[in-house]
């Protein structure tokens, strides 16, 4: 029995997030290994964005793949966010915002994109696509 | 099952129930306050992704951004990510000197990191490409520094709350407060990420 | 010294602005006196500006929307006035660069510090009674919510006497909204405020959220919620979600005229779309955050009223979750006419129509709880009856424009005009007066005038299909939106209409006025029933009216839907528990300070004071510095004083 | 368009005529479309209001009929108290919208496809071009190929299409003739496109739909539909003018802030629409002196004096 589950018997999805646990997460040992997994991951990140013989769309999404991981790395270890069914609602506060956050930019991408493109002048449209 | 128990939910003065119950509630509400400063985030990315290209004839990030620099402040922010986990890891067992310590690291990274960014921006300035240049200097200054600015509170808020912990220990409202701090600078450092890959590192590479 | 402030920005040469502005000075003051000589000063500080109490802020916000009603429908007579007048090239009494500055300030004074609070106040006072909850999850907190949302109401209503308001629409379109366009205080009159009551609404998002979630009495899972306490769920999320974008599009716009940015400008390669579009990816969703409360009301108005549980409970839940999700799917369906091309119109054109089914889904939901049930024809059903029928309408005439080609040669006619008040009045407003009457009991302890309020209903009903209908006729005949005056005298017999209908909603409101005043004055007599005056089936009912301000005595245990109804129908156990200690949180000056020096703040940088608007930032810091200092927030009821309030009920105000 | 059935128009017409009556004197205004586009825009704005009529009207008769019958003091209705759920009502309250938006959706998304702004219309004749400047607060007309330009004056032939192409001096506008059909924004350093055709001669009204500040409400203009004869007879007289517009002309123009006079230019230089776009993207000088605080006497107070 955990002691917030005594406390509010219907509240079995209460976790706070960030919240240290020293046996579920690893403790330090858990920091340690974030740390360490989120310093490769940078040096990672730079380096492909140095490296001049990929294609530059190739390096955007290295670059994208990289971030996502790093945050998921944060996320989880020292968030100390996951699956856990007492973070049920926690999880899904925050893939509702990610959702929100997707839906936000990718449509306003989308949507500035066609707009751009549609406003060019003629002329303007070789020196607007540099 | 008790040996899952969360910690931090050890009362030290205070009857066991409400110090449980209000430290998920705070932490909890603080999550959500958070995600929504996610979304502001997003907001001021997306605006950053419209306008990269915006530059009015004047530079772009390719021409202005140093990977150095962003590097440096990333390891920073990385570490002082890491050393505030450590001081809550403190926290936890109650042990204040390290708690202190962990904390006094972070908020020298914080410094320093803080340092690095306004050096920045004033070289930038001074050459002239400050944030009214174009429009993608505006987004990217208002990008950065909105992460710089939260950076900036984090620090304020960290030195109240040591302040606060020297004169009187691990009551339950320092706990609490400490693990909404944590929560806070955990987040910037996502943040961070999003900042350093999108910002210098696709947009200084095209 | 002062910045831009110098005594002209007085308007001593517009009568009309200086008479109202003597007149609410006078007002103000003879309410101060008032105050001094009843030597009610320490109760009003005690009692009501520093009070944490969930039920006393929701009357507050409710209070302060009343105010602003004022105000914004002052703005609205004078609108509609000036266009019965201003035909045929007469140019009616209002120069265009008042007039401007009336539609700006109507629309934004409505939506953001008239609908907004109303909506906010309602949730703040009912979401904790019907969760069985002792109060949010976190009072202070709450209390500066509102007192930054009333700092922005205050703000805005200075520009009426100091400077001007904004003259772009009441969301401030760039380029006309940036410096060179509109170099005067207005702009920033409109920027400030609405950034310092957005992140009162913020908060107090924050707030809401975590309360439903984490406060809720033992044994209430979610799908035991009322629906009231799920479209409040659902419009703190939208919330939450929602002004994030808005305080940063609005920083951008204050960035680009304070320090020469280029996010919007025609210069320096800004992009002025990129504010529309980020405008409306908040402002889809706040129609929805106005909606969806009020659509909770209905729910619990008409079940309770019928005398039956509400039809289809879990349909309505996944409706109103559908209707969340998708009102961040929808927002250009505001900017058909900018040229994205028909792939993306198409598309959103799609995403805003699939709204209309959960809408409708929660339409025939209310439908079918009359259906079998006993209707009382009590005021509150008045309103939920006009409301069904008039919201039917106005989302029809939406889903019309969500058609883009339609939308083509609708957009930004008096047929939008017409499609949005028609939604707002017949669903927000009408919502709101139907939540008012409803609660009202509970929240003073006797009940409403009912003969006053059918009356009012009936005005308000047949003022609003007058003053509105014909503007659908006028946007068919191209009439569009904004115009001071105009020269095709066709159209004059609608707006002369549509004043009528205007004038028929002010003796409405001036019935509700005569309502309260005499309800008020008659309370003893309108007692009977006040803890349950409606035979009510949700948890507020079950505690005394008004409620203490612990709430209840004892946590209710709560073990299915319509928790209280359930509890009515077994007999209940004598309770001879006793009482135990409750803990309750101590009154606090923080939020008015925060206000205060968020006016002081927000008025120095519209005046480009700078001084007065630094010291006002560190005097803020210091504040929540400060107030961070006492840990104690929370003073202990005791048993026995527990018993000894629940004994001498009911609790006076 | 497949969607089309003869029943769906024979209904159209039905409430063309319910409408235009109730419309009384009213003799423009989109429901009365000149020409192709609004008519097809009307079409289908009718095509979707007639189903959403049929759905819309039994729930409002039903509301009240509910109410009235289901009334507490009608012992003859039947009171069931715990009846809350039926699978089949559940089922067709999510299907009976569904399918409405179903057919609605196909609708737009043809609609937006068939009638966008872009798209050039199909004709025999070949379009005219008019390049169209929104200013404080006028409409300024270039005709390229005729190498005029007029001010709150839009002349076109009957019969041929109209290429409109779209910017501003100043702030957003929109532009909008309600008898010929849709709209679309005229934007600052932008170029939008519009197509429109008249099929009927006649004056029309054309105005801004988007407002643009203090003069916004006077920002209307003429349209003049003629057959071909009297276009070439406009264009004629408008060579007569002799007031020239080049750059300069243009930007003395742009700083005036007249409203409602009608002006001829001839001759006009060529790329006056490009100065035009790249123009506005430079801020005005003298505007920033201007203090709006400044109590205006005047009807339209001056935005910006040069
Ligand atoms: C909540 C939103 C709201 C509400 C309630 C209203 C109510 C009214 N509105 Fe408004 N309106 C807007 C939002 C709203 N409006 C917006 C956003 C715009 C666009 C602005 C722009 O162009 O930028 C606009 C524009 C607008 C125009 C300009 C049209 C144009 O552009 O040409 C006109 C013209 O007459 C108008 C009229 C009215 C009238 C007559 C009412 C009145 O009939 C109704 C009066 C109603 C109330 C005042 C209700 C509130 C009542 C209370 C709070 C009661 C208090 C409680 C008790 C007594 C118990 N409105
Ligand atoms: C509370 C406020 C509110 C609400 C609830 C809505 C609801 C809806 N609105 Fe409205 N809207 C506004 C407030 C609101 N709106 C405002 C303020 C503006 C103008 C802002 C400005 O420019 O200043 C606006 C503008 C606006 C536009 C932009 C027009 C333009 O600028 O050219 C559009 C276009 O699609 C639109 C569509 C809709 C739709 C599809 C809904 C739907 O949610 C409606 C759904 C409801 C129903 C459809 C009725 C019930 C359903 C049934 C009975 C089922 C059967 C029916 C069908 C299958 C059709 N709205
Ligand atoms: Cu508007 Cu490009
Ligand atoms: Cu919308």
């Amino acid at each position: 029995m955990t002691t917030h589950l005594r406390h509010a018997p219907h509240r079995g999805d209460s976790h706070t997030p960030g919240l240290v646990t020293r046996e579920a997460h690893g403790g330090l040992r858990g920091y340690i290994v974030g740390y360490v997994l989120a310093v490769m991951l940078t040096v990672a990140a730079f380096s492909v964005a140095r490296s001049t013989n990929m294609a530059p769309f190739s390096v955007e999404a290295g670059l994208a793949v990289l971030a996502i991981a790093q945050m998921l790395v944060h996320l989880i270890f020292f968030l100390h966010i996951n699956t856990a069914p007492a973070q049920k609602i926690n999880v899904i506060a925050f893939a509702t915002t990610m959702l929100i956050i997707l839906i936000v930019v990718v449509g306003s991408m989308w949507i500035m994109g066609h707009l751009n493109h549609n406003m060019v002048p003629m002329d303007h449209l070789m020196q607007m696509q540099r | 099952m008790s040996s899952n128990v969360a910690s931090l939910d050890i009362p030290v003065e205070g009857s066991d129930e409400q110090l449980s119950s209000r430290q998920h509630i705070t932490g909890f509400g603080f999550y959500i306050y958070l995600l929504s400063d996610g979304i502001l985030f997003a907001a001021l990315f997306a605006v950053f992704a419209v306008l990269r290209t915006a530059t009015d004839g004047g530079p772009d990030g390719h021409m202005l951004f140093s990977a150095h620099n962003a590097f440096i402040e990333t390891a920073c922010l990385l570490t002082s990510s890491f050393t505030c986990g450590i001081a809550m890891l403190a926290c936890d067992r109650r042990n204040k000197f390290v708690a202190l310590i962990g904390f006094l690291v972070t908020a020298a990274l914080g410094l320093t990191f803080l340092a690095l960014e306004v050096h920045e921006f004033a070289d930038l300035i001074s050459r002239g490409d400050g944030p009214d240049r174009s429009a993608f200097l505006s987004s990217f200054f208002t990008l950065v520094s909105t992460h710089g600015l939260h950076v900036t509170c984090g620090l304020l808020w960290l030195g109240v709350l040591l302040v606060q912990f020297l004169g009187r220990g691990f009551t339950p409202a320092m706990v609490r407060r400490f693990l909404c701090f944590s929560l806070f600078w955990h987040v910037l450092d996502v943040v961070w990420i999003g900042v350093f890959t999108f910002v210098y590192l696709v947009g200084g590479y095209l | 010294m002062f910045g831009k402030l110098t005594l002209s920005a007085i308007p001593f040469d517009q009568p009309i602005v200086m008479i109202t502005c003597s007149v609410l000075i006078v007002g103000i003051l003879a309410i101060l006196a008032l105050i001094t000589y009843m030597h009610k000063w320490t109760w009003l500080w005690t009692e009501w500006i520093t009070t944490v109490d969930h039920k006393r802020i929701g009357i507050m916000y409710t209070l302060l929307a009343t105010v602003m009603l004022l105000r914004g429908f002052s703005d609205a007579i004078m609108m509609r006035s000036q266009q019965a007048l201003a035909s045929s090239n007469a140019h009616g009494f209002l120069p265009p660069e008042h007039y401007d500055q009336i539609f700006s300030a109507h629309g934004t004074i409505m939506i953001f510090f008239m609908a907004m609070p109303f909506v906010v106040g309602l949730m703040n006072f009912v979401v904790p009674l019907q969760i069985g909850a002792r109060d949010v999850a976190f009072p202070v907190l709450n209390s500066v919510s509102f007192w930054l949302t009333a700092a922005g109401a205050l703000l805005i209503n200075l520009s009426l006497g100091i400077g001007e308001f904004a003259r772009t629409g009441w969301l401030a379109y760039p380029p006309l909204s940036e410096l060179p366009f509109s170099p005067g205080v207005g702009v920033d009159y409109y920027l400030w405020s609405l950034q310092i009551s957005g992140v009162g609404t913020l908060l107090s998002g924050v707030n809401l959220v975590t309360t439903i979630l984490k406060m809720r009495a033992p044994g209430m899972r979610l799908s035991m919620m009322p629906i009231f306490t799920w479209t409040a769920l659902a419009s703190n999320m939208l919330i939450v979600a929602a002004f994030p974008i808005l305080t940063a599009t609005f920083a951008m716009l204050l960035l680009d005229r304070y320090l020469g940015m280029h996010f919007f400008t025609n210069d320096g390669g800004g992009n002025p779309m990129m504010y529309i579009n980020l405008i409306w990816t908040w402002g889809h969703p706040e129609v929805y955050i106005l909606i969806l409360p009020p659509f909770g009301v209905f729910s619990e108005v008409i079940a309770t009223f019928s005398r039956k549980p509400l039809f289809g409970y879990r349909s309505m839940v996944i409706a109103t979750m559908v209707i969340t999700l998708l009102a961040f799917t929808t927002w250009l369906h505001h900017f058909f006419t900018m040229g994205s091309g028909a792939d993306v119109n198409g598309f959103f054109g799609i995403t805003t129509m699939v709204i209309a089914i959960p809408t409708g889904v929660k339409i025939f939901n209310w439908l079918f709880t009359m259906y079998g049930g006993r209707v009382r024809f009590a005021s509150p059903v008045l309103w939920t009856i006009g409301f069904m029928v008039t919201f039917t309408i106005g989302g029809m005439t939406g889903v019309l424009m969500a058609v883009p080609p339609a939308d083509f040669v609708l957009h930004n006619s008096l047929f939008l005009v017409a499609h949005f008040h028609n939604v707002i009045i017949g669903g927000v407003v009408f919502g709101c007066f139907a939540g008012f009457t409803y609660w009202f009991p509970k929240a003073f302890g006797f009940r409403l005038h009912e003969g006053l309020g059918k009356a009012a209903f009936w005005c308000w009903f047949f003022g609003f299909y007058l003053a509105f209908m014909p503007l659908y006729i006028l946007g068919f005949m191209g009439m569009t939106r904004r115009m001071n005056h105009y020269d095709d005298p066709a159209w004059l017999p609608y707006l002369l209409f549509a004043e009528g209908g205007a004038v028929l909603i002010l003796i409405g409101i001036l019935l509700q006025v005569t309502q309260l005043v005499w309800s008020i004055r008659h309370r003893e007599t309108l007692r009977g029933g006040a803890a349950d005056p409606w035979d009510g089936r949700t948890l507020e009912w079950s505690t005394t009216s008004p409620p203490p301000a612990y709430n209840f005595a004892r946590v209710p245990k709560v073990s299915g839907l319509d928790a209280y109804w359930g509890a009515k129908q077994e007999v209940m156990p004598a309770s001879s528990e006793s009482f135990e200690a409750i803990e309750i949180p101590k009154n606090s000056g923080l939020g008015f300070f925060m206000s205060f020096f968020a006016v002081i703040g927000g008025f120095g940088m519209i005046w480009h004071i700078w001084w007065m608007g630094v010291l006002a930032i560190i005097a803020f810091i210091a504040l929540i510095a400060w107030s961070s200092w006492d840990e104690n927030d929370e003073f202990e009821l005791s048993a026995a004083e527990v018993g000894r309030l629940e004994r001498t009920q009911p609790h006076v105000v | 368009m497949m969607l089309r059935n003869t029943i769906s128009s024979s209904l159209v017409r039905l409430t063309t005529v319910a409408v235009c009556t109730s419309l009384g004197a009213c003799s423009e205004g989109v429901l009365l479309p000149k020409g192709p586009v609004g008519a097809q825009e009307k079409q289908l704005l009718l095509e979707a209001l007639i189903p959403m009529l049929m759905v819309v009207t039994p729930i409002i008769i039903l509301t009240l009929w509910f109410a009235w019958w289901f009334r507490a003091s009608n012992a003859r209705a039947k009171y069931r108290p715990q009846w809350e759920y039926s699978g089949a009502i559940e089922f067709s309250i999510w299907m009976i919208p569904m399918l409405v938006i179903l057919f609605l959706g196909s609708l737009a998304w043809v609609g937006a496809h068939q009638l966008d702004p872009y798209r050039p219309l199909a004709s025999k004749q070949k379009p005219l071009v008019v390049q169209v400047v929104a200013m404080d607060w006028r409409w300024l007309f270039i005709y390229p190929e005729q190498g005029v330009a007029s001010v709150n004056e839009l002349a076109i032939p009957i019969d041929t299409p109209v290429a409109f192409k779209l910017t501003s001096a100043t702030v957003m506008n929109s532009f909008f003739i309600p008898s010929l059909g849709g709209q679309v924004y005229a934007m600052p350093g932008m170029q939008t496109q519009l197509q429109l055709q008249a099929n009927e001669a006649g004056n029309y009204r054309g105005l801004s739909a988007q407002f643009s500040g203090d003069g916004f409400s006077d920002m209307h203009f003429q349209v003049l539909a003629t057959d071909a004869a009297g276009f070439e007879a406009w264009v004629a007289r408008t060579k007569s003018a002799a007031t020239q517009l080049d750059a300069t002309a243009y930007d003395r123009l742009v700083a005036d802030h007249k409203v409602g006079e009608v002006t001829y230019y001839f001759p006009v230089s060529g790329d006056l629409f490009d100065h035009a776009i790249d123009h506005a993207t430079e801020r005005p000088e003298s505007t920033l002196a201007v203090s709006a605080s400044a109590p205006g006497a005047a009807h339209i107070p001056a935005r910006s004096e040069h």
